[in-house]
């Protein structure tokens, strides 16, 4: 595990990466206690103040406190996407796992589906699901895992099938094992770092999924400090206070980021060739 | 160039390269010296990680950023060719010096036809229009031997056999003439027959031009009979360099002698003659066919017949209690799809009888045949699972029949079994050498106590030492536990020094079945005969 | 005496308005020609004359259309296509001497027979028209020659000259009204200033001049091309960039933005378009006027001006009315009095306050800005408040007149008596509070049939103080309307009741740039 | 290539669409909106609302509706709005046609610049130019659309004045300014592309650079560029058709959200005013057009790849 994280760490990109992500954590776990200000609270004589000692990022066209907003949002924004994107992952996992085990017709059938299904792009999809459901975070949720789904099991698939050729594999099968050893033990273990990289990157695509659902009015509700929300809202008074709009996008920003390059050094550091 | 013909084309003086790594410097030549004359073929021998293809590099001057030349010289015709420019040494890669490589399928560009990569070394170097090189190109093919120069300029890559493109390459490498050529393992990817067709071509070639050559392989037998010179090189080391006659009759150095020692010589039978036929073989194969492939779309829907693709054919044939069963052919010829119905990892149509009770399917293979019928494959890296530990490798067998009682101390065993410390349980499989890999599958395989343990090709991945040593603890391991295997390897020399009857196959057909003593006997099929004159004789004949 | 008064007020007549109103009299005279561009924030998805629903429909029509009568920017009355109406004693009979000698846009003469049709399609359940309830008390509509037609109430009503203003109540041929009425979906058939030039709804609207408009001056350009702009913030840099010559509607962040660039002239007027905090009066706890009154008195209306308005906006006191209305009646306003909130809330059973889910459609804004607001001030009152939007569509679908805590939001309608049967009385068309209180039902249809000044004026007083006693909906604040204009655009006015342009008036300068 | 296989391709588009269709239907049948109310308004009284359902066969059975629909779907009949009463059909294949615009040349600026960016990083791998482009690669993916969109306007129109801000004029129109129109939404669209391309370019290059045969290249004596030229990029391309491919279905949900802040009437504002008006016979028609574009690119994309290269042998 140490040895791992100095493979990791040894790329440029898995240490700023690695970096990014902890601190956003740190804003995970501790924003509520960091926060000066209640995130909610109103205060009409100080809407739109630019950064000061009171207000360090300055305050939003409720007067409120935009760094304990992000501090606060931290947690409904990366928790939500992280979330959003592990549920997605392990429907696309088990579906993809179990279509390249069985193969053949099943196998075909599944994959055609799921082709059928990504033709409709991630973010419409994502769309009509909310609207189905009415807007919400949790939703929201829904909607971005199920729009992730049919992806990461195509990506499942095609790295299971590799493993499934491998020789282990058939000597387990040779062997006589039972179907759920061979799925669980013998071929899973070997599947899950390329997905992982996956998802990691695609923590990034979710944080965008959410902002963007966000702004077309369907994502979180107001008044919460969900960041792509927030960036959302501020584009009406941006031309009052730049900061308003500024703040949440470098926040985003810095997750997406943080994330990719998180992704590329687990890439790096789980290939056994470097 | 000058008239210096007498002197050295290539010579290597005390050359040594390092290569910085994460972890530490790595020395991958000493202080090689070698000079190769005109009209000269060096063959270099070494295992896998000696340094002689590095050697190579240095010699064409293509290194990696963390390679140190850290002494010597390479001249080519008494030019130092690390004083050259990059631009002069370009000029002279191809023309004054060019390589063969080891696989054809992987050294030549697959999107680009055979001709344009035949003719654009041409273009390059003797300035010839892209017409003429054409034209010329063809010449050329059909110098190496090609019936249909024309129509080969212009297949892709993945239109020609493996022979073909390997002609296509030793063309390119002759097309202009070189002082020197290097040929690294040129047969090693390439089947029996077609290793034997490329290696005759090449010392025609070599006699009709007088190139010197560097003769790299792992294969001593072939490099025997091919090479005047030989070289043999061990962790960067030059070890001993002299005449093949020499060399193979009076080694001077141990190493060389382990080397000579270990390669397979029909004539050195490693089992006793014939095992008794018993009156029930154990294994009897019956008319066991295996297809491969679906029905294409179209076929299934215009509901037109289509031929599917055919990996056996009707092959039968029966093991004995405790026999060592040989099938060797090229590749394609069907052997690993046999063992693979055996295993139930291929449907197959026909019977299978195991102790005299029928098989026919995977449903009939219960815990018993399983326990009883054993694979080994060929690459212990595959065959491993990377993120279990061998302990965990190993305890399954164990778990799966019978006792799980004690495991550490069953494992322990099992490792020392197989001549391996106990320690090792707790390792990882990438830890450990390709040899000790092998031994850990072979190890898995015995777990169980089978009667029948199928071989794939389970040494070809590995060195000749190597080999002799797996080799070895295989036997050993038979007698101990009376062991039936089929042994599955294109390896004819080594086949024939361990097999009491060698099964022949060809394209899905088992051509025949011979005792391994009788096998060279003249009234064998005709393509068994090929086969063997193919293989080399082996070593010490040259003297 | 009052006679005289009464016909001087209510009987419009060409001579005494023909005039042109008061704020185009300083303008230059109008140059003719030109392209004007004006923008929408939203798809005019429907141009059929008797069905649009949304303010951008509305300008379509308006161009294209003509009613009996049209409001002026100051909200009084001018005539369209009547030259003049008076009523019977009764106030139950309303005759209107219509223009003579003008066409539709197909070259058919307009007659009364016209008008009673349109009428009749109007009022015809099938028609599904939203104006159905706002066009007055209709009973009937007789054409009584070509150019007279007399209107038949049910019960005496003395706004009918301005209920017929209605943007829903354009007039449409006989032939159409009576025959394939749904045609008007794709084309358009009227005697407005205008004719269609091409209609793509989610982008460009265009529409030339109606050489046979029945005022030879109007209108003064030659085209008008109507463009959707979905994104207001684009729409803004739109009028920047000089892109667009109007935006017909315009957010307070966008005004302040657009404010003091040269080039740009800000418009703004003080209107009685506000939003609401609807109760549904029938269901607890909002069916108790204490707990309605309670969360009024949390609101600190100062602060909430600011927060949904940047100030552009005048003060509410929880009835629809404000001084932009004729009757308004300025009562003591409420002012943020936690103390009494928690005290009211206590009487009326919730001493520890409740929790309920206040629903905002996400279009427009301010709804939601409302409520969040709310939201955090009614937490000092023990009231917890959920804030939930939604798209428009399921708003509409699913909340809209059914839910009983949401936002509402609304024109200013041309009379006390519009707003008050549009969303208040029992018979309201869209009784959102379902307050349904018979005391204030009493007091608007009484003031309907009063034509005496005075006593209406009482009745309206009395209506207001009840509403703003029983708080079926807090009203915090009313919106001015904004608009901006390319200074090259003369005769262009916000108008306070949002929905009306009167494009026809406007003309450009010579340095408005030439356009195709 | 066989028949074979071109046909089977195509007949995975016609189960796609089918998939599609179900899902589609499925979706706006659940839709919290009645589709006669949509259409008469908050005012229709009931019986007009009945009669209009029994009119639109909404009385009838799901599964009739279905195929109903269906049905005049195949007569290339895709419904009228419920929003503006028109026949949906053209409305969206002429929105389709401004998007499948605003595409294509989203499509071209990102290939002219991911492509170059990708080999220089490849070529300098692990160099600063190499840390650079993965640098420029992040900036794009790390904004949602529309916030770099609202950025792009706020700088380039309001700020510099170099560019009109939003809206469109059809090239037919008036060319020139079709074109300045499309320049910003073009770049935004682009640069969340060129990011991944980038990427995946490098990553391709790299390992073709690393084959035996780029080295025997070499060991001809070619130079780095000849080899390049001939031999790495021909390989190192081609894979990225099929990305390329893959990638249009983000483009063309990138495409709903820049459609909408610069007032293009392409498909994808289409889509989200029939979402918000719960238009369902658009939504549907649109839906559908969309995955039919991309199965449709993607079955191009396949043949495209395997007349380019040989070796794929398809049955």
């Amino acid at each position: 595990m140490i040895e791992f994280l100095k493979r990791l760490l040894r790329t440029p990109q898995g240490a700023i990466g690695v970096t990014l992500v902890a601190l956003v954590l740190v804003a995970v776990v501790l924003g509520p206690t960091l926060a000066p200000h209640d995130p909610e609270a109103l205060s009409p004589l100080a809407r739109y103040k630019g950064p000061s000692t009171a207000f360090w990022l300055g305050t939003d066209q409720y007067g409120r406190d935009i760094f304990s907003r992000l501090l606060i949002g931290a947690r409904a924004t990366v928790t939500m996407a992280v979330f959003a994107t592990i549920v997605g992952t392990l429907i696309g996992a088990i579906v993809g796992t179990a279509s390249a085990f069985m193969g053949g017709r099943a196998d075909e059938f599944i994959m055609r589906t799921i082709d059928a299904v990504m033709s409709i792009p991630s973010l419409l999809f994502a769309l009509l699901i909310v609207n189905l459901l009415g807007s919400s975070t949790i939703n929201a949720l829904v909607a971005v895992a199920i729009a992730f789904a049919p992806g990461m099991a195509r990506i499942t698939r095609s790295v299971a099938l590799a493993v499934r050729k491998q020789d282990y594999v058939n000597a387990a099968i040779a062997r006589g094992e039972g179907s759920s050893y061979i799925v669980m033990r013998e071929m899973l273990p070997n599947v899950i770092a390329p997905i992982v990289v996956e998802m990691t990157i695609r923590v990034s695509f979710a944080v965008m999924l959410f902002a963007t659902l966000s702004f077309l009015g369907l994502g979180a509700q107001p008044p919460a400090a969900e960041w792509g929300l927030m960036v959302s809202e501020a584009r009406r008074y941006m031309h009052l206070s730049a900061g308003i709009l500024i703040w949440p996008s470098a926040a985003i920003a810095i997750v997406a980021v943080g994330f990719n390059l998180l992704g590329d050094g687990l890439r790096d550091a789980l290939n056994p060739r470097t | 160039m000058t008239d210096n013909t007498k002197n050295a084309v290539l010579d290597v003086r005390n050359y040594s390269l390092d290569y910085k790594t994460a972890n530490g410097t790595f020395h991958a030549l000493k202080d090689i010296s070698l000079e190769i004359a005109r009209g000269e073929i060096l063959g270099l021998v070494g295992e896998s990680g000696s340094g002689k293809t590095s050697l190579a590099w240095s010699i064409m001057r293509y290194l990696p950023g963390n390679a140190r030349e850290t002494s010597g010289k390479i001249l080519l015709s008494g030019e130092d060719l690390a004083q050259k420019s990059s631009s002069e040494i370009e000029n002279m890669r191809g023309k004054r010096i060019s390589m063969v490589f080891q696989d054809p399928s992987t050294s030549l560009n697959p999107t680009l036809s055979l001709g344009s990569q035949l003719s654009e070394v041409l273009v390059r170097h003797r300035g010839l229009t892209r017409k003429q090189a054409w034209s010329e190109g063809e010449a050329m093919l059909a110098r190496v031997g090609l019936k249909t120069p024309a129509a080969m300029m212009h297949r892709m890559p993945h239109e020609a056999s493996g022979g073909e493109k390997q002609r296509v390459v030793i063309a390119t490498a002759f097309a202009c003439n070189p002082e020197c050529i290097i040929f690294d393992e040129p047969t090693t990817a390439l089947d029996v027959i077609t290793s034997r067709q490329i290696l005759d071509l090449f010392v025609e070639l070599q006699a009709e031009t007088g190139v010197a050559s560097l003769y790299i392989s792992h294969d001593l037998a072939l490099v025997s009979r091919t090479a005047g010179r030989v070289a043999v090189i061990r962790r960067g080391e030059l070890v001993e360099q002299g005449s093949v006659g020499e060399i193979f009759t009076t080694p001077r150095q141990d190493y060389t002698r382990e080397l000579i020692a270990a390669v397979p010589d029909p004539r050195r039978r490693l089992v006793a003659g014939q095992v008794p036929t018993d009156a029930q073989p154990l294994v009897r194969v019956e008319d066991v066919s295996v297809h491969y492939g679906r029905k294409p779309f179209l076929a299934a829907l215009t509901g037109r017949k289509h031929e599917r693709v055919t990996g056996n054919r009707a092959v039968s044939l029966s093991v004995n209690q405790g026999e060592i069963l040989g099938i060797v052919g090229e590749s394609g010829s069907g052997k690993s799809t046999l063992a693979k119905a055996m295993t139930g990892l291929n449907p197959f149509e026909g019977k299978i009888w195991f102790d005299g009770r029928p098989i026919t399917g995977l449903k009939d293979m219960n815990t018993v045949y399983r326990k009883d019928v054993q694979i080994i494959f060929q690459h212990p890296d595959a065959s491993l699972n990377p993120r279990q530990r061998i302990g965990e490798i190993l305890s399954r067998p164990l778990k799966l029949y019978g006792d799980a009682a004690n495991l550490d101390q069953q494992i322990g065993d099992m490792l020392e079994q197989v001549r391996l410390p106990r320690t090792h349980a707790s390792r990882y499989p990438h830890q450990l050498s390709g040899g000790e890999k092998q031994r850990v599958a072979i190890a898995r395989a015995f777990a169980s106590r089978p009667k029948l343990v199928i071989c794939d090709e389970i040494t070809s991945a590995l060195d000749v030492s190597v080999q002799a040593s797996i080799v070895q603890l295989l036997l050993e391991l038979q007698k101990a536990g009376n062991t039936a295997y089929l042994f599955i390897t294109h390896d004819l020399n080594l086949i024939r020094q361990i097999a009491h009857r060698i099964a022949v196959m060809y394209r899905g057909d088992l051509i025949e079945i011979a005792p391994a003593d009788q096998i060279d006997s003249p009234q064998r099929a005709d393509y068994t005969r090929r086969l063997l004159d193919a293989v080399p004789p082996p070593v010490g004949s040259a003297a | 005496m009052l006679e005289m008064n009464r016909r001087f007020f209510l009987a419009g007549t060409a001579a005494l308005l023909a005039m042109p109103s008061a704020g185009f009299a300083l303008a230059a005279a109008p140059a003719k020609g030109g392209t004007l561009r004006i923008s929408i924030d939203q798809a005019a998805s429907v141009i059929h004359p008797l069905l649009t629903r949304v303010n951008p429909e509305y300008m379509i029509t308006e161009l294209l259309y003509s009613n009996l009568t049209r409001l002026k920017g100051d909200m009084s009355l001018e005539p369209d296509l009547a030259e003049s109406w008076t009523p019977n004693d009764a106030l139950t009979e309303w005759t209107f001497k219509l223009r003579d000698g003008v066409k539709f846009h197909d070259g058919s003469p307009f007659t009364a027979e016209d008008v009673a049709a349109t009428f009749k399609a109007i009022l015809n359940p099938e028609t599904a028209s939203p104006g159905r309830n706002n066009v007055g008390p209709i009973a009937d509509v007789v054409a009584v020659d070509p150019v007279t037609v007399l209107f038949k109430l049910t019960t005496a009503y003395a706004d009918l000259p301005v209920a017929v203003a209605y943007p829903t109540a354009r007039i449409i041929p006989a032939a159409i009204a009576n025959g394939d009425l749904k045609s008007l979906s794709s084309k358009a058939v009227g005697t407005g200033p205008f004719k269609l030039a091409s209609y793509e709804p989610d982008r460009l609207i265009a529409v030339e001049r109606n050489p046979d408009y029945y005022d030879p001056a109007r209108p003064y350009l030659d085209r008008v091309e109507v463009q959707v702009f979905p994104d207001t913030s684009a729409e803004g840099s739109a009028m920047i960039s000089g892109d667009i010559d109007v935006i017909s509607t315009l957010q307070p962040t966008e005004y302040l933005r657009l404010d003091g660039n040269d080039g740009v002239d800000v418009l703004r007027v003080a209107s009685g378009q506000f939003c609401n905090i609807n109760f549904g009066c029938d269901t607890a706890p909002f069916n108790d006027a204490r707990v309605r009154r309670a969360i009024a008195l949390t609101v600190d209306r100062e602060a909430m001006l600011q927060f949904v308005t940047e100030g552009f906006g005048t003060l509410g006191n929880d009835t629809p009315l404000n001084p932009s209305y004729r009757f308004f009646k300025d009562i003591a306003r409420r002012e943020k009095n936690i103390e009494e909130a928690k005290k009211l809330l206590a009487e009326a059973g919730y001493p520890d306050g409740f929790e309920a889910t206040l629903i905002a459609s996400d279009r427009p804004a301010v709804r939601t800005q409302l409520a969040v607001a709310l939201k955090e001030m009614a937490k000092e009152a023990g009231v917890t408040i959920n804030v939930q939007t939604m798209p428009h569509a399921t708003y509409l679908e699913q909340v809209w007149k059914k839910g009983s805590f949401y936002v509402g939001f609304y024109n200013m309608q041309p009379t006390p008596d519009g707003i008050f049967k549009l969303l208040y009385t029992s018979d309201a068309s869209w009784n959102e509070t379902r307050w349904n209180n018979k005391d204030f039902d009493a007091l608007v249809a009484e003031a309907r049939a009063t034509t005496d000044e005075a006593k209406r004026s009482e009745l309206y007083t009395k209506a207001q103080e009840l509403m703003n006693e029983e708080v079926p909906s807090i009203v915090p604040a009313f919106f001015d309307v904004l608009a901006a204009k390319r200074s090259w655009v003369q005769g262009f006015e916000a108008h306070p009741r949002a929905s009306v342009f009167r494009l026809d008036y406007v003309s450009l300068t010579e340095d408005a740039p030439k356009r195709g | 290539m066989s028949p074979n296989y071109i046909l089977k391709r195509l007949m995975m588009i016609v189960y796609t669409l089918f998939v599609v269709s179900l899902i589609v239907f499925a979706i706006t049948q659940v839709l919290p909106a009645d589709a006669a109310v949509m259409m008469l308004g908050e005012n229709a009284t009931d019986e007009a609302l009945n009669a209009l359902r029994q009119s639109m066969g909404l009385d009838a059975p799901i599964w009739a509706q279905y195929g109903h629909w269906l049905g005049s779907l195949l007569q290339g009949d895709f419904g009228t709005s419920l929003r503006t009463g028109q026949p949906v059909g053209p409305i969206m294949f002429e929105a389709l046609g401004r998007s499948l615009l605003l595409a294509v040349l989203s499509i071209g600026l990102m290939l002219v610049l991911a492509i170059p960016l990708g080999i220089i990083a490849a070529i300098r791998r692990g160099k600063v130019a190499d840390m650079v482009v993965s640098l420029v690669s992040y900036a794009g993916v790390s904004l949602p659309e529309f916030v770099t969109a609202t950025l792009a306007v706020l700088f380039f129109a309001d700020l510099m004045k170099w560019l009109p801000p939003t809206g469109y004029v059809p090239l037919t129109e008036n060319f020139v300014d079709g074109i300045r129109y499309l320049v910003l939404p073009v770049c935004v669209i682009s640069i969340i592309l060129i990011a991944h391309v980038s990427r995946m370019v490098r990553s391709e290059l790299v390992d073709v650079l690393h084959t035996d045969y780029i080295r025997a290249a070499r060991m001809k004596g070619l130079s780095g560029g000849t080899v390049l030229r001939r031999h790495a990029l021909r390989n190192a391309l081609l894979p990225t058709i099929t990305i390329v491919a893959l990638d249009v279905g983000y483009l063309l949900g990138g495409v709903i959200v820049v459609e909408e802040i610069f007032a293009i009437p392409g498909i994808g504002r289409q889509l989200i005013v029939a979402i918000q008006a719960r238009d369902l016979p658009a939504i549907q028609a649109g839906v559908l057009i969309m995955a039919a574009t991309y199965s449709i690119v993607n079955f191009v994309a396949d043949i495209l790849y395997a007349w380019l290269d040989k070796r794929i042998q398809y049955d």
